[in-house]
């Protein structure tokens, strides 16, 4: 089973090597909007790791944190998305 | 080196950019967000310091990372509140001492 | 190895190459909608793919059905995210009277 | 091999993040990096075998931080002003201070740190040696609640003092917190009913489990009411939770229930077992999953009312 472990960890590398890459779309933007997006990218990626962690290194409570880190994803656009200007108050 | 020691270097270097933030940046937000590098660079270093011993990994510092993190919410939520509410007083978005 | 391993590893393969396709359309396409397209339906395909090959090669039937609850948890998480995203873009370009529900 | 390039290239992305952080010109792409950063660090915590403490991240992190700080920024910014209107940064010369005496300070702590020698007995082996006496099987548990259980105690009190230094500095009502909600005429996103149908009661089923398994396995109080905190808040966001200016009977128990509930279990420990914040023989597993459930609680509520910058909420469901 070590090889298999060693893959995983190895596929875990490659999707970090991918979330750092994708930094480069919150430095450039244009639009707040597509700031956003790149770190729903930092989300998905981030849960495939952690899975991908959970079963290379033996620890299976990384599975929850997985959960955790989908279940909360969409609080972060909800708030980005419904918190109002401050224009819009007048 | 062992991973002990290589985070042991990263939280160094976290804690340098989180002073680093704090004194060049003026914006109140910005150095909310520079204390928490700051916070964030101390619970690294215990929780790598817990690392280091051979054959288990230390619960203490966990614990106190864990009771840290929760704080350090709590004062980041407090902080942004006075800072909401110092801008709607003085229009400022940062401290006057910060002035020329 | 055996076939589920082989196959578990097919599939963390094509999940890294999903991933790697979002990541591209994030950086290469034009547009907020079209890199809104692209990342969201490759991501999520991908951490299927990668959720697939880890439940391959899991122990046990529970372990199998937290990654299916991650991916299924991640696919409704998606759907709205990308359609809030959309909807805010599409109103900050348009004004408020332009938005559909 | 592999997993030294994991943690080299884990640790150059967020040192690289931390920099643009700090360095960003627009303080939008500092807060969103920022938010990222948190997620990264969860991946940090999972690497250095503590995932109580990603659990915690993931939910703080990925939840709450990032809800507060956007919210902030949006408070802080008008819309209508271009860019940041930062006042210009200090002057090059103490910037450049300021980095040497940063670089110092990296270097006496790397320097100490690295100097220290593993100590023979320390308190965590001994921790791990008695976890027998704490009625859990959790390490990280049995230090907050049984060891250490004086710096839990404390830790929700500052809580609780972070909620009254909050309502004492508080903006108006209509003006704190998120403000007032987008379009109130024009509905709300067709797909955000179903998003809350899922995401809330499976949040509250996670929470439980959290709580529960905080006996065991990593999570705990801690996790369980970061999590409710950040269903707190995305019920808040979407209306469902209005902001009031009272705090109900029911918000008062919640927050300071746990507090009087440890507090009392402690002093009585005085009494019946050997010490203060001490627990009787053979009570110890039911004491400290009875405290956990009012922690939860006493740490929900403050961090929820927080966000909402107001004294209490009110449901409002639709």
């Amino acid at each position: 089973m070590y090889a298999v472990e060693t893959l995983d960890l190895a596929i875990a590398l490659f999707l970090l090597l991918n979330l750092l890459a994708g930094l480069g779309r919150v430095h450039h933007g244009p639009g707040a909007a597509d700031r956003m997006l790149a770190a729903m990218l930092f989300g998905t990626t981030t849960v495939a790791v952690l899975l991908l962690l959970a079963e290379a290194t033996a620890l299976p409570a990384l599975r929850d944190v997985a959960l955790l880190v989908v279940l909360l994803a969409a609080v972060l656009v909800v708030a980005f998305t419904r918190t109002p200007r401050r224009e819009e108050e007048r | 080196m062992t991973q002990a020691g290589l985070y042991t270097l990263a939280a160094s270097a976290l804690a340098g950019i989180g002073v680093y933030g704090l004194i060049v940046r003026r914006h109140l937000l910005r150095r909310i967000l520079a204390l928490n590098l700051l916070g964030n660079a101390v619970f690294l270093l215990l929780v790598a310091l817990a690392r280091r011993h051979p054959g288990y990994v230390d619960p203490v510092p966990h614990a106190m990372v864990l009771t840290g993190i929760v704080v350090a919410v709590s004062a980041t939520a407090l902080a942004l509140v006075l800072a909401r509410r110092y801008y709607a007083e003085t229009g400022l978005r940062h401290l006057p001492e910060d002035e020329g | 190895m055996t076939v589920a391993e082989w196959l578990s590893v097919g599939a963390l393969a094509l999940g890294a190459a999903f991933f790697f396709t979002g990541t591209v359309g994030l950086l290469r396409f034009p547009g907020t909608f079209a890199r809104l397209h692209a990342l969201t339906k490759a991501d999520n395909l991908g951490l299927g793919c990668v959720a697939l090959g880890l439940a391959l090669q899991a122990d046990s039937a529970w372990v199998a059905a937290k990654l299916a609850l991650v991916w299924g948890v991640a696919l409704v998480a998606a759907t709205v995210s990308a359609h809030l995203i959309a909807r805010y873009t599409l109103r900050e370009r348009g004004g408020t009277g332009r938005a559909p529900p | 091999m592999i997993d030294r390039a994991f943690d080299l290239l884990l640790i150059g992305g967020m040192l690289g993040l931390a920099v643009q952080v700090v360095a960003s010109r627009a303080l939008f792409r500092s807060v969103v990096l920022f938010i990222a950063l948190g997620l990264l660090m969860a991946v940090v915590w999972a690497r250095l075998a503590a995932p109580d403490l990603a659990l915690a991240e993931a939910a703080i992190g990925a939840g709450l931080t990032g809800a507060l700080l956007l919210a902030a920024y949006r408070a802080l910014q008008p819309a209508g002003e271009a860019g940041d209107a930062e006042p210009a940064a200090l002057p090059r010369r103490w910037a450049l201070v300021a980095a040497v005496l940063s670089g110092a300070l990296v270097a006496a702590i790397g320097w100490a740190v690295l100097g220290l020698e593993p100590p023979a007995a320390s308190a965590g082996r001994e921790a791990l040696a008695r976890l027998g006496e704490s009625g859990v099987k959790s390490p990280i548990t049995a230090v907050l609640l049984s060891f250490r259980a004086v710096d839990t105690l404390a830790e929700v009190v500052v809580l609780f003092a972070a909620f009254l230094g909050a309502r004492v500095v508080a903006e108006p009502l209509g003006r704190a917190g998120p403000g007032p909600r987008p379009d109130p005429a024009g509905g709300e996103p067709v797909l955000m009913p179903l998003l809350l149908r899922v995401t809330v009661p499976m949040g509250v089923l996670v929470a439980g489990y959290l709580l529960w398994s905080g006996g065991h396995q990593p999570g705990g109080a801690f996790q369980a009411g970061a999590v409710l905190a950040a269903l707190g808040v995305l019920l808040r966001l979407t209306g469902r939770l209005q902001p009031v200016a009272e705090t109900s009977p029911a918000e008062r128990l919640a927050l300071v229930g746990g507090i009087v509930l440890f507090s009392a279990i402690g002093l009585a420990g005085a009494g019946m077992a050997s010490a203060v914040l001490a627990y009787p023989e053979g009570w110890a597993y039911t004491l400290i999953l009875l405290i956990e459930t009012g922690l939860t609680l006493a740490i929900a509520l403050p961090l929820t009312l927080l966000f909402s910058g107001s004294a209490g909420l009110r449901w409002r469901g639709r």
